[in-house]
């Protein structure tokens, strides 16, 4: 399925909504294994991001790059950079193509360039990773994205804060995991609405 | 938690611009930014290579302690245990640069990394020379399996020798390789009686008993590798005397320089009793130290605790320690 | 209350013997006393007047931490909370004197004052020419019906200011008289959120609830005039400067020196929001200020709260505070 | 009555005794209104007065300033010079006479002008100002002692630490008077054994 202004808009219209809704439970994962500040980094982005829809008719990749810079210059942390990276490299593909699989696998790609986590390191990149498969073969569930992040639990950190924790990041969710399937089961609800 | 402070989502902005009221003949605020530069006079004339560093708040003085002659260039405040953000750094290298280039000192930690990285990438585009080493003192853990090891106290020593000798007139390349050889022999371990408790949470972030402490901290209210009873000054200097001389590879022929680092709510008189015992202990095995400074230098906002940092002195390491510098912290 | 020391009793001489082995080159230990002196080569060569200061332990970086050119030349430290005995003070004028004199700087408790009377009366009998003066800035209290006000952080003010007047050669009894005069213009004070934990007492001097904060507190754990509900810092501010500016004999030409002090458990980052909220206000206030310092200057050992100092500028004091100091704390 | 070396060594071994027991007592009151140190300040310096009697053959004057100097150089804070001053000034009259009224008196003055307290500022004064008239008529009594210091309970102090809690200093006891009825007790055991 492809990516245009209206479907963009409402996709980031359910994140942010769900952001807000959920920052003290994000941030309190993040406090389990992190310095407990993840939810209130994703809204004060998400914030930002909102009002990026002020400026009237732009592009797919006009408003993607809009959408990256204010996650890069409000997130901060970890997930700023990173989110902020998908969504940068995403805008620049977008020029070419506004394929969503392909555009989330540039966005994943993306992450994996500027964070250096490999699959199964407790980061966000676990939901990430396998979302452009299931795009492309319309698998993507609300349930599956649930699973993905639900999957970092039992996995021993490798990137970010928790790594520090050792054994101790085992049986807890990766903040960035959950924020993430967050993301795309607003995709989901975007499409569907 | 009391706290002297307004709305939580207003410190660090007001702490940034309280620091530059107090002191504007030393520094200045960047506009639109919580990142504050330079402003003496040999700055403003000089054609020295940029200075820049910064990251999450609740280190102070780290970093906006350390911006002035001799040591930073500019240095930016991120929210609390939070890097700043891509933008700010790029305006703070801006501001730094003098066309001979900016070198980034930044701690390792997954956050500061990125932004630090894209902000080079921004500047690059403006064709601004940019290096950037990652300090990672904190010998608490081994490095493999983590992001590598945290960038902790031994940051300021890094910030004044690459300081001193960006003043002298080294080039991005000398300073790049000066500072990468300074994290290369510095290391450092932190314990704590009490975690601190971060601005809006209401407790500490983690529990110690009334007989208990904890080593391998980091300085943002991470646990360390052992939670033990609570031991002498003496006991505790002679285990991360050992911990961290284990790290090195020892000559004899060695100086060293030493960093006692409150980390926040730890009294002066707590850290010079340390101090002693450290130094005394260090004089029995043999191992020369030649420089020291103690203080409230790389904290964990009310963290009540220490760390130890030993810099193996190379070159003219000492004498650039020793170099004047002109700054609200050193 | 758990402290990073060994024994009680040995705090210190362990505190001592740990800055002097930190700074051999700033201070060295008088033999057999916990006092310091300066060992620079001005004051080795000087023939300046000497300034001699001390007091009991637990307000550091006070007295030792401001031994050095431009400032004391030598201090003595008492036990904690305890004036040091005149045996000890008597060392500190011996090495201190040049022949010039020595200048006291005792703060006002009725301990210092009269073990520094007897200490003066030991030195006047060999011939050395000795002034004291005494500093009472806190003005938490009325005067009346007491030992009289108590000296707390002010004195770091008067201590740089004879401090750079003595090394550019003032006299003694021009020394007394400036010292005396900053005294006169410089009020002071103390808020507290927690009482401070003498060491070997395991709790805290006085309680206070979890939404309690106490004003008008001393550096010794002295409860003060009034025990409120916490208040943003902004009010925080706005009362002390009230409080304080009502002791002042105000003319619209006056320039200020501010000094806001975290009192030992304090982060940089509560005192930074707090000298914001205070520089902004007497700016409202058109009150100028010249000069500021923020920092852990004068303690009352883990006590978690601020002072504030405001110093009406005479003369070249503003000069004198900006003139150079090689000291550990300045 | 007559002070000679004998009285003097049994006095102060008797005051040493009481100190060290009533340490943490004494510094329990200096707690309520001071800052907790009297018992220990007392404590150091008698065990240093006890040491001077270890050199042999010293007349009263010279043994008086022997524990002047103990008293001056271990005690500190504000009871050390005053106790030390009226050792020392005991010390300096005592070359001329050993009659015990009259060097109380001199060295009850001598607090009076270190001090520069009143009587009824609450402080060891209150105690120290009446004991020579009541040795001059043979009254001192350990009761009269107790009641002594005890009249500076409903006292506000006006001298000392206890004088900055202004009122808040009513209703306790003042240690440096309590410690000064012990030493004058200690006189009476000492005289009596
Ligand atoms: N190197 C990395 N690669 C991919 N994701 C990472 C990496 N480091 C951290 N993350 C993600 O970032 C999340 C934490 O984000 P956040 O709490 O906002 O930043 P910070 O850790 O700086 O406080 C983690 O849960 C993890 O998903
Ligand atoms: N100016 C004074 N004159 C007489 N006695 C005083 C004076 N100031 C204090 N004292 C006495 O000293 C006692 C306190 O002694 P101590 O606790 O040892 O010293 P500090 O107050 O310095 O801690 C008080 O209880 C009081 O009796
Ligand atoms: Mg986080
Ligand atoms: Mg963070
Ligand atoms: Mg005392
Ligand atoms: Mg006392």
């Amino acid at each position: 399925s492809m990516l245009d202004e209206t479907l963009l808009f409402k996709w980031m219209t359910e994140f942010d909504h769900q952001i807000q809704t959920d920052k003290a439970y994000l941030s309190g994962l993040d406090a389990e294994i992190g310095d407990g500040d993840h939810g209130d980094n994703m809204a004060r982005g998400m914030s930002a991001v909102m009002h990026t829809f002020k400026t009237p008719n732009q592009s797919v990749a006009e408003q993607l790059k809009a959408i990256a810079f204010a996650l890069i210059s409000k997130v901060g942390g970890a997930a700023g950079p990173l989110y902020g990276s998908a969504f940068l490299r995403m805008s620049k593909a977008a020029v070419d193509t506004q394929q969503l699989d392909q555009l989330i696998q540039i966005g994943a790609d993306a992450i994996a360039d500027r964070g250096g986590a490999n699959f199964g390191d407790k980061t966000m990149l676990d939901v990430w990773a396998y979302v452009p498969a299931m795009l492309e073969h319309h698998t993507l569930s609300s349930a599956g994205l649930a699973q993905l992040a639900a999957h970092t639990k039992p996995m021993q950190a490798k990137k970010g804060r928790a790594s520090y924790l050792g054994e101790r990041s085992v049986g807890h969710l990766d903040p960035g995991a959950v924020s993430s399937q967050e993301l795309f089961q607003a995709l989901l609800k975007a499409q569907s609405a | 938690m009391k706290k002297i402070i307004n709305a939580v989502a207003d410190i660090v902005p007001e702490m940034v611009s309280g620091l530059v009221k107090s002191y504007p003949q030393l520094v200045a605020q960047l506009p639109n930014t919580q990142a504050i530069g330079r402003r003496d006079a040999a700055f403003k004339a000089g054609h020295q290579v940029g200075l820049v560093s910064g990251g999450g708040s609740g280190h102070e003085p780290l970093h906006l302690g350390y911006v002035g002659l001799g040591m930073l260039s500019a240095a930016v405040a991120g929210q609390i245990n939070t890097s700043p953000t891509p933008d700010q750094i790029y305006a703070a290298i801006r501001y730094a640069d003098h066309g001979a280039g900016v070198l980034l000192i930044v701690k390792n930690y997954a956050g500061d990394v990125m932004n630090f990285a894209m902000a080079q990438e921004l500047a690059e585009y403006d064709d601004i020379q940019v290096k950037a080493i990652t300090v990672d003192d904190d010998v608490a853990f081994d490095a493999t399996d983590t992001q590598g090891r945290r960038g902790v106290a031994g940051t300021i020593l890094v910030e004044k020798i690459c300081g001193a000798a960006a003043e002298a007139g080294a080039s991005l390349d000398e300073l790049a390789a000066l500072g990468q050889a300074v994290i290369d022999h510095t290391k450092t371990i932190g314990i704590a009686l009490t975690a601190a408790t971060v601005p809006g949470v209401d407790h500490p972030g983690f529990e110690l008993q009334a007989d208990e402490m904890e080593y391998g901290v980091g300085i943002h209210n991470e646990r360390g590798y052992a939670t033990e009873k609570m031991a002498p000054s003496a006991t505790i200097a002679a285990h991360l005397e050992d911990k961290i001389l284990g790290n090195f590879d020892l000559q004899t022929t060695d100086e060293f320089a030493v960093v006692v680092n409150g980390l926040g709510a730890t009294p002066l008189m707590e850290q010079y009793v340390f101090a002693n015992d450290v130094l005394a202990d260090l004089a029995k095995r043999d191992v020369k130290v030649t420089f020291t400074k103690v203080g409230n230098l790389v904290t964990a906002i009310d963290m009540h605790g220490v760390s130890l940092t030993l810099c193996q002195l190379q070159d003219n390491w000492h004498t650039l320690l020793n170099a004047p510098a002109n700054t609200i912290a050193w």
